[in-house]
C-alpha cells in the first residue's frame, strides 16, 4: 500500500485519541470497583444495566488491537532484526486475536 | 547523548506500551473466562492476594504512565510547539504517580 | 604559549574503518586547545597518518564532527575542558555513516536523504525582477527561520536512534530542511515537500526523542519541525491531498 | 602514464566555493545536456570561505543607492588599481545575482519590517549597502546553492585535490586537470572541454590567517606552473582583529566581528593601555588597514599580551547590549574559553583576502584558451583593498558568468584534446617526491613560512624585509623539496595534504614577495614603510608577476582609466 507507514502512523495516533478517555474511564471503574468491594455479580449488574457499558469496552478493545499491533510492529521492527512482510502479518495477527479476546471479554459482560 | 528527560520518557513509554501489549491478552482471556459469575468471583478472590494487588498496581501505573505519557507525545504531534513541553514530562510522571498512589490507597485501605 | 605545567591528556583516537581499534596517545594540555586541536597534534606531531576532517575552523562549515566521549559534537568549537573526564577523551568518527578512514565518515547518505526529503527550494517566480516582500514578523516565515540556520554537521543525524534502528528514516536535518521550506512563501511546490516527508521512512518515523536538540551545536530544534511537518501531513492525507 | 586513472567531462569545475557553485548551475541552466563535473578538496559546500561570510553582500538595490555609487566606493576603496571594466561589471552583476539567489536558489536574506530586503553597514561605503543574513549569510548562500547542485545531477568529485593544470600536446590550450583522490591516494587525470579555476586563493601563508583550513594557493600555484599572469599579488588583505591563543590551536587567526569597534569596543596593549589615537582620530574605528597597522606597531614595539598579541575589550560597555547584539561572537568564543564580555580578548590582525590573483576576461576566459578564472583566485575586481561585501558579490557574480561562457565554449570551441603526457608524469613525480625524501620535519617548515611571511612580508614591509624574506622563501622551497614523508599509507594522508599546501603556498608567497617589492609606494593593503606615501594615482600601475623557469618575474603595466579617472567620479 502507498504510504502505508504514514497511514498506520494516523491509526495509531487516532486510535490512542480514542484509548485516552476510555483508559480514564476504566481506570475509574477499577478504582471504583476495587474499593468498593464489588462482588462479581454486583459488577456485571451493574455492566448489563445498560449497552453503554459494553459499547465503550467494545470500543476500547477495538482501538486496542489497533493500537497494540501497530505499536508492537514498531518496537519489533526497531529492536530486532525481523522486518519484512511476515512481520506485519504477525502483526495483523496479534491484532486479530487481541480483538477476539476482547470482544468474547466484552460479549461476557454485557 | 540519551542522558536527559525526553529521552526517557519515550524508554517509559516504549517499555510501558510493551506491558501492556503483552498484559493484556492475559487480562482478556481471564475476563473471557468469566463468562461465569462464579468464575469471576474466583478470580476477584485471587486477586484479593497482596501479591497479585502488586502486580495491578504495576499495570494500572504502567496504564497512567502509557497513557499520560502518550498525551503528552500527542500534544507534542498535533498541537502548536511549545516551549513548555519539557514540563508536561514531569506532569505526566506526577500524574501516573498520583493514579498509582489512588490506586495502592483504595485497594490496600 | 606552551605550558608543560598543565600535563598531559590521554586521548583514545579510532583507528581504521568500520572494523579497527582504539589507538592511545598522549597530547600535553594547552589552556586554549578544541578537541579539533588534539587531533591535529596527534596528526602534526605523533602520527601523520591520522585522517579526519574539517574546513573553516569556527563552526560554520559542519565539516568536524565527531563522537566526543560517546557525545556527537563540532570538535572545532568544543573546548577540550569542557569534554574531557579525569584526563580522558575518546574520539570516534560520527555514528549512523559509514567510516572512509579513522575520524573521516562519508557524508553523502546525509546529503542524499536531505535530497529525498526534496530538501530544496523550488521556485515559484525564478524570473521574477524583485526580491519578494515577506514581513519579517510574518508567522510562517518565523517559523521558517528559526529552523535556517544548518551547517549541514550531521550531529543529530549521528545522535538519532532512530536513523540506526531504521537506516532509511530522513532523520532530523532532512526534515528540519523541509519545514523551512513548507513554511516559504516562495516556494513553488510545498506540497511537493510535503509528499516527500510522508513517504514510508518520512517524518512520522520520528519518536521525540529530541537527542537532535540536545545535540545541535547551533540550538535548533528539529523535533518541532517534524512535529510541524507531521501535522500538516496528516492533514493532508485526511484530506486527500497527498 | 599507464596505470594512472582516466576521465572525460565537458565542464572540470575546480573549488566549490560560491563561484564553483554558480558556475555549475548557471552552465547547466545554459545547456542541461552537458556533463558538469565538480572537483573539491574537501566535500561540496562544506569548505572554503563563501561559506565563511559573515557580514554580507554588496548590492547597490537600496533607495537612494546607485550603481554608480557602488563602482566609486569599489574604485576609491581599492585606490585606483581595479580594473575597471570588471568592477563596473561586478557592481552591475550583483543586481542581477542577489535576486536570483533569493528567487531562484532560495537565499532567505533578512528583512526590513515593512518586508523588503535589509541593508546594512559596512566600513568604506557611502550607503548602506551589504544584505546579509543575520551575521551567518554564507551558510545561507552556499547551502542553497548545494542543495541545488545535489539535485541536478552535477557530478561530484569531493575530497580530490587538483594538482595541475595539464595542457594539450602542442601546448595550445589546456587538456585537463590531473587530480589527487584524497581518500585513496591514486592519481586522476580529467580531461576536459573547459576547466574552471575557483579555488578561492587565501592567504593561508601568514602566522595569523581567517581562511578555512582547505585553502593553500593551489589555484594560483597552479596558474602560475601553467604560464599565466597573477596580478596585484602584493595586495593581501588583513583583518585587524583576529583570536591568538597560541601555535598550537587552530582557533588562532580566526575573525573576532569588526562590529565589536563600530560598537564601542577598546583595543588595549599589553599593559591595558588604549592606543589608537596614536595612529588616527577616529580611534578603534578607523579603517581596517590603519587599525591592523597600529596594532602591529605596538606588537612590534613588545607592548603585547601573553601569547604576542593585544586585547580587544567590551567590559566598559553594557553587558546586556554586547549580549544581545554580539550573540554569536560571544558565545563562539565561551566555546573555546574567553569571555568577551567581561573579559580582555587577545587579538591580532590576521591574513584574510588576496586582491591578487589571475588576469582574466569579462567573460572569465584566461590567457590558457580552455581555462576560465572566477572569485578570490582572481586579481583586478578589487584593486588595492576589498571593501566588506565585495569578496562574496565577485565570487558569486563571475562563478555565473564563467559557467555560462564555459557551456557556449564547450559548444564553439570545445573538444577533449589528448594531454601533454610528459606534463602528466612530471606533475605525478613532483607530488610524489615526499615519499622518496627522508622524512623531515613539516612543522617547523610550516611555522617558519608562516614567520616569515608575517615579519618581511606581512603588514608593514620594507626593501630590506622583502629581500630577507624573498631569500628566506627560496631557501624554503629548497628544503621543501628535500623534505620527505614517512612511508605510510597514502589513503586519506593529511600530512601528504600538508607538504602539497606547503608547496604552493611557499610559490605563492614569492609571487606576493617578488610584486610587493616591485611597488615602492603605500597604498590600500600595501605598505612600505620606505615608502609610505601613496604615489601618483593618475599613473598607477598594475603589477603582474609570471613564473619563468623557476624564477618569478615582475613587470607593471599602467592602469587603464576606462570608466572613471582619479579626481573624477560617477557617482
Ligand atoms: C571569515 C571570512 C569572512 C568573510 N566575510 C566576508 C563578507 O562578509 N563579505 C564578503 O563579501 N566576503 C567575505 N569574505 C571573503 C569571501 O568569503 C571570499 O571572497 C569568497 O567567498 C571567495 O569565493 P570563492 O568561490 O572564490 O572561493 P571559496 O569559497 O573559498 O571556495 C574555494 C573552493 O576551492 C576548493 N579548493 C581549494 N583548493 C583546491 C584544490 N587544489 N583542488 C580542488 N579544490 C580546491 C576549496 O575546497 C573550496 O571548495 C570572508 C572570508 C572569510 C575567510
Ligand atoms: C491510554 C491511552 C493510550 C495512549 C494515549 C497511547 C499513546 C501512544 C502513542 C502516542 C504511541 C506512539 C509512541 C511512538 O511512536 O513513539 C504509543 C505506542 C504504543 N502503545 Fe499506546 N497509548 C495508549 C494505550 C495503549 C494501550 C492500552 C496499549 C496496550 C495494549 C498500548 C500499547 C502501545 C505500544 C506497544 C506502543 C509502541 C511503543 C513504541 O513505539 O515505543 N498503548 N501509544
Ligand atoms: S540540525 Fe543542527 S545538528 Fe543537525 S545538521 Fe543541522 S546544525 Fe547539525
Ligand atoms: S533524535 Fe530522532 S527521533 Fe526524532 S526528535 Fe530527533 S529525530
Ligand atoms: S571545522 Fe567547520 S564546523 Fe568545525
Amino acid at each position: 500500500m502507498k504510504r502505508l507507514e504514514l497511514w498506520l502512523y494516523i491509526a495509531q495516533r487516532g486510535s490512542a485519541l480514542v484509548l485516552a478517555p476510555l483508559v480514564l474511564l476504566h481506570l475509574g471503574v477499577i478504582l471504583y470497583a476495587v474499593s468498593g468491594g464489588l462482588s462479581a455479580a454486583e459488577i456485571l449488574g451493574r455492566t448489563r444495566s445498560t449497552m453503554l457499558w459494553p459499547a465503550a469496552y467494545g470500543l476500547f478493545v477495538v482501538a486496542a488491537a489497533i493500537h497494540a499491533a501497530i505499536g508492537l510492529r514498531v518496537v519489533v521492527r526497531e529492536w530486532t532484526h525481523w522486518r519484512n512482510r511476515t512481520l506485519d502479518f504477525a502483526a495483523l495477527g496479534f491484532g486479530l486475536v487481541l480483538l477476539l479476546l476482547g470482544l468474547r471479554a466484552v460479549q461476557a459482560i454485557a | 547523548m540519551r542522558n536527559h528527560a525526553s529521552y526517557r520518557a519515550f524508554l517509559v513509554h516504549r517499555l510501558s506500551g510493551l506491558g501492556l501489549a503483552l498484559f493484556l491478552p492475559i487480562h482478556l482471556i481471564v475476563l473471557g473466562l468469566a463468562v461465569e459469575a462464579s468464575a469471576l468471583d474466583g478470580f476477584l478472590r485471587w486477586s484479593e492476594l497482596p501479591l497479585v494487588k502488586a502486580a495491578e498496581t504495576i499495570l494500572v501505573v504502567l496504564l497512567a504512565l502509557h497513557m499520560f505519557g502518550g498525551l503528552r507525545l500527542l500534544a507534542i504531534e498535533l498541537l502548536p510547539w511549545s516551549d513548555r513541553q519539557k514540563n508536561w514530562i514531569g506532569w505526566a510522571a506526577a500524574a501516573s504517580l498520583a493514579v498509582g498512589a489512588g490506586f495502592v490507597i483504595r485497594t490496600f485501605a | 604559549m606552551t605550558n608543560a605545567s598543565l600535563g598531559t591528556l590521554k586521548v583514545e583516537i579510532w583507528r581504521g574503518a568500520e572494523e579497527g581499534d582504539f589507538e592511545t596517545f598522549e597530547v600535553p594540555s594547552q589552556p586554549s586547545q578544541t578537541v579539533l586541536d588534539l587531533v591535529t597534534y596527534v596528526q602534526r606531531k605523533l602520527d601523520p597518518s591520522l585522517a579526519y576532517r574539517f574546513a573553516c575552523r569556527v563552526g560554520v562549515c559542519g565539516s568536524c564532527a565527531m563522537t566526543v566521549n560517546g557525545t556527537p559534537r563540532w570538535t572545532c568549537r568544543t573546548h577540550v575542558q569542557k569534554v574531557a573526564s579525569s584526563g580522558r577523551v575518546r574520539i570516534e568518527p560520527l555514528r549512523n555513516l559509514p567510516i572512509l578512514k579513522d575520524l573521516a565518515t562519508d557524508m553523502a547518505p546525509f546529503f542524499d536523504k536531505g535530497q529525498e526529503a526534496l530538501g530544496r527550494f523550488v521556485p515559484s517566480d525564478a524570473r521574477a525582477s524583485e526580491v519578494a516582500t515577506i514581513p519579517p514578523d510574518d508567522p510562517k516565515r518565523k517559523e521558517a527561520n528559526a529552523a535556517i540556520e544548518c551547517i549541514g554537521c550531521g550531529v543529530c543525524y549521528s545522535a538519532c536512534d532512530v536513523v540506526s534502528w531504521q537506516p532509511d528514516y530522513l532523520g532530523p536535518a532532512a526534515l528540519n530542511r523541509a519545514w523551512t521550506l513548507v513554511n516559504d512563501v516562495r516556494d513553488g511546490d510545498r506540497q511537493g515537500h510535503l509528499k516527500a516527508v510522508a513517504e514510508d521512512a518520512g517524518c512520522h518515523a520520528c519518536h521525540g526523542h529530541q537527542n537532535c536538540v540536545e545535540h545541535c551545536p547551533v540550538g535548533l530544534n528539529p523535533t518541532r519541525s517534524i512535529a510541524g511537518l507531521k501535522r500538516l501531513v496528516v492533514m493532508a492525507a485526511l484530506k486527500g491531498e497527498l | 602514464m599507464s596505470g594512472l586513472e582516466r576521465h572525460q567531462t565537458d565542464l572540470l569545475i575546480l573549488g566549490s566555493g560560491g563561484a564553483g557553485l554558480l558556475a555549475a548551475l548557471h552552465a547547466h541552466d545554459k545547456d542541461p545536456s552537458l556533463e558538469i563535473t565538480i572537483a573539491v578538496k574537501g566535500l561540496l559546500g562544506k569548505s572554503g570561505c563563501t561559506r565563511m561570510v559573515q557580514g554580507g553582500y554588496n548590492v547597490a538595490l537600496a533607495p537612494g543607492d546607485s550603481l554608480q555609487r557602488h563602482f566609486m566606493d569599489t574604485i576609491e576603496g581599492g585606490k585606483w588599481l581595479n580594473h575597471q571594466e570588471l568592477a563596473w561589471r561586478l557592481v552591475e552583476g550583483a543586481v542581477e545575482r542577489i535576486v536570483e539567489l533569493e528567487n531562484r536558489w532560495g537565499c532567505f536574506f533578512d528583512r526590513n519590517p515593512d518586508g523588503r530586503l535589509h541593508f546594512k553597514a559596512f566600513a568604506g561605503q557611502t550607503v548602506d549597502r551589504t544584505v546579509h543574513k543575520g551575521d551567518l549569510t554564507g551558510i545561507e548562500i552556499i547551502n542553497r546553492l548545494a542543495e541545488q547542485v545535489w539535485a541536478r545531477g552535477i557530478k561530484r568529485m569531493e575530497e580530490h585535490r587538483a594538482i595541475a593544470l595539464i595542457p594539450s600536446r602542442d601546448g595550445q590550450r589546456l587538456s585537463g586537470v590531473l587530480m589527487l583522490d584524497i581518500r585513496t591516494g591514486e592519481f586522476r587525470f580529467v580531461a576536459a572541454k573547459a576547466v574552471l579555476l575557483a579555488t578561492g586563493g587565501g592567504p593561508t601563508m601568514y602566522l595569523y590567517h581567517t581562511p578555512s583550513g582547505d585553502k593553500s594557493c593551489d589555484g594560483l600555484a597552479m596558474a602560475l606552473r601553467a604560464g599565466l599572469k597573477l596580478r596585484d599579488m602584493e595586495m593581501v588583505q588583513f583583518h585587524p582583529t583576529g583570536l591568538i591563543a597560541g601555535k598550537d590551536t587552530r582557533i588562532t587567526g580566526t575573525i573576532i566581528e569588526e562590529g565589536l569597534r563600530g560598537a564601542g569596543g577598546h583595543i588595549l596593549d599589553g599593559s591595558g593601555e588604549r592606543f589608537m589615537h596614536k595612529y588616527d582620530p577616529r580611534n578603534e574605528r578607523a579603517t581596517r588597514d590603519i587599525v591592523s597597522r597600529g596594532m602591529y606597531d605596538q606588537m612590534k614595539a613588545g607592548r603585547t599580551g601573553p601569547n604576542g598579541g593585544v586585547f580587544i575589550t567590551m567590559k566598559h560597555l553594557d553587558p546586556a547590549m554586547v549580549r544581545k547584539q554580539f550573540k554569536g561572537m560571544v558565545t563562539r568564543c565561551a566555546d573555546v574559553g574567553f569571555d568577551l564580555v567581561s573579559g580582555n580578548v587577545e587579538v591580532v590582525p590576521t591574513a584574510h583576502y588576496m586582491m591578487g590573483g589571475v588576469e582574466y576576461a569579462l567573460d572569465c576566459r584566461t590567457s590558457l584558451p580552455g581555462l576560465f578564472a572566477a572569485g578570490e583566485d582572481t586579481g583586478g575586481v578589487h584593486g588595492a583593498n576589498r571593501l566588506g561585501g565585495n569578496g562574496v558579490a565577485n565570487s558569486t557574480v563571475y562563478g555565473g558568468i564563467a559557467g555560462e561562457a564555459m557551456a557556449a565554449f564547450a559548444k564553439s570551441d570545445g573538444g577533449i584534446v589528448a594531454p601533454d603526457e610528459a606534463a602528466i608524469e612530471a606533475a605525478v613525480a613532483d607530488t610524489m617526491r615526499p615519499f622518496s625524501r627522508k622524512s623531515g620535519d613539516l612543522n617547523a617548515l610550516r611555522e617558519r613560512l608562516y614567520k616569515l611571511m608575517w615579519d618581511d612580508v606581512g603588514i608593514i614591509r620594507s626593501e630590506e624585509s622583502l629581500k630577507r624574506g624573498e631569500k628566506a622563501l627560496d631557501d624554503l622551497a629548497a628544503e621543501l623539496a628535500e623534505t620527505g614523508l614517512p612511508q605510510t599509507t597514502r589513503a586519506f594522508n593529511l600530512t601528504w595534504a600538508d607538504w602539497l599546501s606547503l608547496d604552493s603556498l611557499i610559490l605563492t608567497s614569492r609571487a606576493i614577495a617578488a610584486a610587493a617589492l616591485r611597488r615602492d609606494d603605500s597604498r590600500g593593503a600595501h605598505y612600505r614603510s620606505d615608502f609610505p606615501e601613496t604615489g601618483s594615482l593618475e599613473k598607477s600601475e598594475n603589477t603582474v608577476v609570471t613564473l619563468e623557469g623557476n624564477r618569478i618575474a615582475v613587470t607593471t603595466t599602467p592602469v587603464a582609466f576606462t570608466r572613471v579617472r582619479p579626481g573624477q567620479t560617477l557617482a
